[in-house]
């Protein structure tokens, strides 16, 4: 499903993110992305869907090799790929609704199945009550969950999250993992940022630890334990 | 596109035209006024240019008959100016209008102290179709057996043409001039409109959306904003243009005004067109920048 | 505000202008565009208003003399016309060189005709002060002794008046909606530059700066703005309306055109003032909405 | 320092986000705000440095009476308020630097002692490197960090702090949770809104329990317990 062969990224303003990053993730996987502050766990979820590029190594997602992709199969790329931003990255001007229905839109799904699925979803992360609120009418968490559901909505065969419960309380993050449990469960594979201790630690998944821009750790059911 | 994808366009436009209401209308309006400015030049290089032409058109050669002609041979002198090549029209000036008119121009009792004379012949004015003509035509008719004088403003045609092509080539500079500063102004400010939306345009392309996905909606925007705009524009000048023309046409008779309905409506027209074109255009090229995410 | 403060704003300004880049050259196009437009409509009345008194200032009385003055009679008349109020200038035509002009206006063979006979007498030309007093001092002048005929174009004078009157109505008319339409542009220019920065404003806020904390960096940046987008305006403005003043003055010597320098440069400073002016106030103006945080 | 009197807050789009709230927290307190997502305490926090109003009651901070303060004076009044945002609320076109020295040149502070105390309060919170960056060249727990730097870099005698650890890992979050915790011995007054059960659990400190709006728990030494 994801492959990184000595990937290494520095950003334009000369900030080494990545150092040298090799990693091999299988489909169905769930992985946890552990690291202090800065490690370079973003980065490498953004080199996933191709927000950024690699500044060296091979990326490989799904079958494509990111840096050898075309401009226009971008879109199609990214369809199969959910993502949960560190920012949460929702439209300012479309409701809770709308944000979570444009991941449909831009697929061409019917305005009626838009409809169904979305109202669904909005229900499912909590949020019935809240869906036509715009994004700065919800609560930090509540946008969170906007995020989720904008992400999972089209049944992406790999879904990448940065700290998806990072603005929650412990009982709705928990909800929120074990959608994502789930959603594993049927077949998509998770790689998922997080600082929630306990959550890695109950979750018994494999566990990649980044400090400054390298794996320094890798193990199959593991919890979070780095630095000093 | 699909029809899904269609119906979600159409949806899109309305929402967002509504919720960003405030460029919305700020777009509006500079689109409304740029096209204001560039009417305006329109229709004054249009009067411009015909005003140009009713200066050269008034340009004549003033044929002095010989004393001693009988009136047939007058008018059959008029017949031969009439057939000569590049002359538009005639007109016949007896004795005694030259006499009235010099009586009129300088003063009845100069005419009294004549003592009943009067030292004018027949003349014809003669108009040629071309400004350019009038030299060949004067040297012509001045061999024709009859007349004793040909007179036309030597000194002024050099002059005058070069007025009038002068006339029209401001009239040009000016719509010229004022029509980059509008396209340059309303591809500004939509460059502007775009710009302050360039975040929610990275999203989207995040999420998985297409270019054209992304692209119609603007498209659409930039055109309804164009047309809206135009529209107003059109309104204003048309509304400004016709009074002005009927307010001249009252009141300073003699200056010409191009009043041909069917004309201005052809500018109004292309007016709104224009909006909606650069309208719609601005709003596709300034979104190329922020597409490549 | 105090030294800290006014170091930061300087600082800030700076700094600002350069990390919006792409805002600012917008707006500094804008601003250029709107000043350019506002100039050539300035230069459009002034000239305007010069021609129309141009015109007016050809207004002539033609006062031809009885035919037995002696050259002192008619000097003595030219004197007293001189005296008369409202009476700017007057010129002699003598009696040949009314001649003269005839012939040349109508036909030498014409004059030749009257053998040697002169039928003209000696005439002045007065010009007077204002265009509106022409119909009372041709009265007046009517009842001069040695006056045989005063003429004046009775009918010229009304449309001309009207005409000229017209000419400068419609150049403040230009001015003023040019002038709006400057102000217009520039205006919803720097309100979408300050929306596209309202988040900003209001953290500066949150953060607890004061109101005048935040405005003084928006209020340098919009004069600095408005000041150079004014001044390359003043230089295209400038250098557009010399060439075209030179250009005029050598191929069309008889359009009388403005040329002072003087005048000119007063415009174009005024264009620069304006367009800081306009900068600065609509900086202020559109930043109220956003700092009620 | 707080004093809240029966306040409600209906926001315009009618979202009753707090119903009915009485609390009195005093002068070098250090109060931990929590409950579920969407709970009330983001809306709470508001109230105290003044960017929402109200809807019903009174609120007096620091002496202000909140509602009836006149425009002029807010600045002044937020002066003697660090607000660390939940939103991070950094100024995109600032480095951070920058962002953090803000507050200070607000305040009439000499470049000089600008320079010197923003270096400082950086390196405090583990940016010194950073300095440069802008807030999005900063992973989110950098940005985090900024905010945090910029709320008590000019001593504020109250500190508000919505979630101030959500984006950090656990060891920079205890990093931060010490800071506060010397800014409050010296005599800040700190309210923290927080979904770390740990870090709640491991202060003992008081804990305001909100849900939907109202108090429901407000204990001296507690730990995070809500829901069912
Ligand atoms: N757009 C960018 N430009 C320049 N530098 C960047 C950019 N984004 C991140 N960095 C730098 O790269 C490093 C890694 O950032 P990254 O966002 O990947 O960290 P992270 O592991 O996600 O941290 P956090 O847990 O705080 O979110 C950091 O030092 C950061 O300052
Ligand atoms: N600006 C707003 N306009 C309308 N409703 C709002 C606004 N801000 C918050 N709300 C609503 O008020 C309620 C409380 O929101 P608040 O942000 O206070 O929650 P919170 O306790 O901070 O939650 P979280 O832990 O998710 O940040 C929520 O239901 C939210 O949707
Ligand atoms: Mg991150
Ligand atoms: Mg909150």
């Amino acid at each position: 499903m994801i492959q990184m062969t000595n990937v290494a990224k520095i950003y334009p303003n000369g900030a080494r993110a990545l150092v040298d990053i090799s990693l091999k993730i299988n489909k169905g996987e769930f992985v946890f992305l552990v690291g202090p502050s800065g490690a370079g766990k973003s980065t490498l979820i953004r080199l996933l869907y191709r927000e950024e590029m690699a500044s060296r190594g091979q990326v490989i997602v799904n079958g494509w090799n990111i840096l050898r992709m075309r401009e226009r199969e971008v879109p199609h790329f990214r369809r199969n790929i959910g993502v949960i931003f560190q920012d949460f990255k929702l439209l300012a001007n479309k409701t809770a609704f709308e944000n979570v229905a444009f991941a449909l839109e831009a697929i061409g799904v019917s305005p009626k199945e838009v409809r169904l699925r979305t109202k669904k979803m909005l229900k499912l992360v909590g949020l019935g009550h809240k869906e036509n609120a715009f994004p700065d009418e919800l609560s930090g968490g509540e946008q969170q969950r906007v995020s989720v559901a904008r992400a999972i909505i089209n049944n992406p065969s790999l879904l990448v999250a940065d700290e998806p419960t990072g603005n929650l309380d412990a009982d709705t993050a928990w909800e929120i993992m074990e959608l994502l449990y789930n959603i594993n469960r049927r077949g998509t594979t998770i790689v998922m940022a997080t600082h929630a201790r306990d959550i890695v630690e109950q979750m018994q998944k494999r566990v990649i630890v980044i400090e400054d821009g390298r794996v320094v750790r890798d193990e199959n059911m593991g919890a979070i334990e780095y630095g000093t | 596109m699909g029809l899904n994808s269609a119906r979600y366009v159409l949806r899109e436009v309305g929402s967002s035209l509504r919720r960003n209401i405030w460029l919305s209308i700020a777009s509006v309006l500079t689109i409304m006024i740029a096209m204001v400015i560039l009417g305006a030049s329109l229709f004054f290089f249009l009067n411009a240019a015909n005003l140009a032409e009713n200066f050269e058109s008034e340009l004549e050669i003033n044929v002095f008959t010989q004393e001693d002609l009988s009136n047939m041979e007058v008018s059959a002198l008029g017949e031969r100016l009439k057939g000569l090549d590049g002359v538009q029209s005639i007109e016949l000036i007896t004795k005694e209008q030259a006499l009235a008119k010099f009586a009129q121009e300088y003063s009845e009792s100069l005419v009294e102290d004549l003592g009943g004379e009067n030292p004018f012949p027949d003349s014809y004015k003669v108009f040629v179709t071309e400004p350019e003509l009038v030299e060949g035509v004067a040297k012509k008719i001045d061999s024709l057996t009859g007349v004793d004088n040909v007179v036309y403003g030597k000194e002024v045609i050099g002059p005058l043409l070069q007025f009038t092509n002068w006339l029209r080539w401001v009239g040009m500079g000016v719509v010229a001039i004022f029509a980059v500063a509008s396209i340059v102004l309303i591809s500004l400010n939509i460059r502007m409109t775009v710009y302050s939306r360039r975040k929610e345009i990275e999203i989207m392309k995040l999420v998985g959306a297409s270019n054209s996905f992304i692209r119609w909606p603007f498209l659409l925007e930039g055109m309804v904003v164009g047309l809206v705009g135009g529209l107003f524009a059109t309104l204003i000048v048309g509304m400004g243009y016709d009074w002005f023309a009927q307010y001249i046409q009252s009141t300073l008779t003699f200056v010409p005004v191009v009043s041909e309905s069917n004309l201005i409506w052809k500018v109004l027209a292309l007016l709104v067109l224009i909006g909606m074109g650069i309208g719609a255009l601005g709003s596709i090229i300034s979104l190329r920048r922020f597409l490549k995410v």
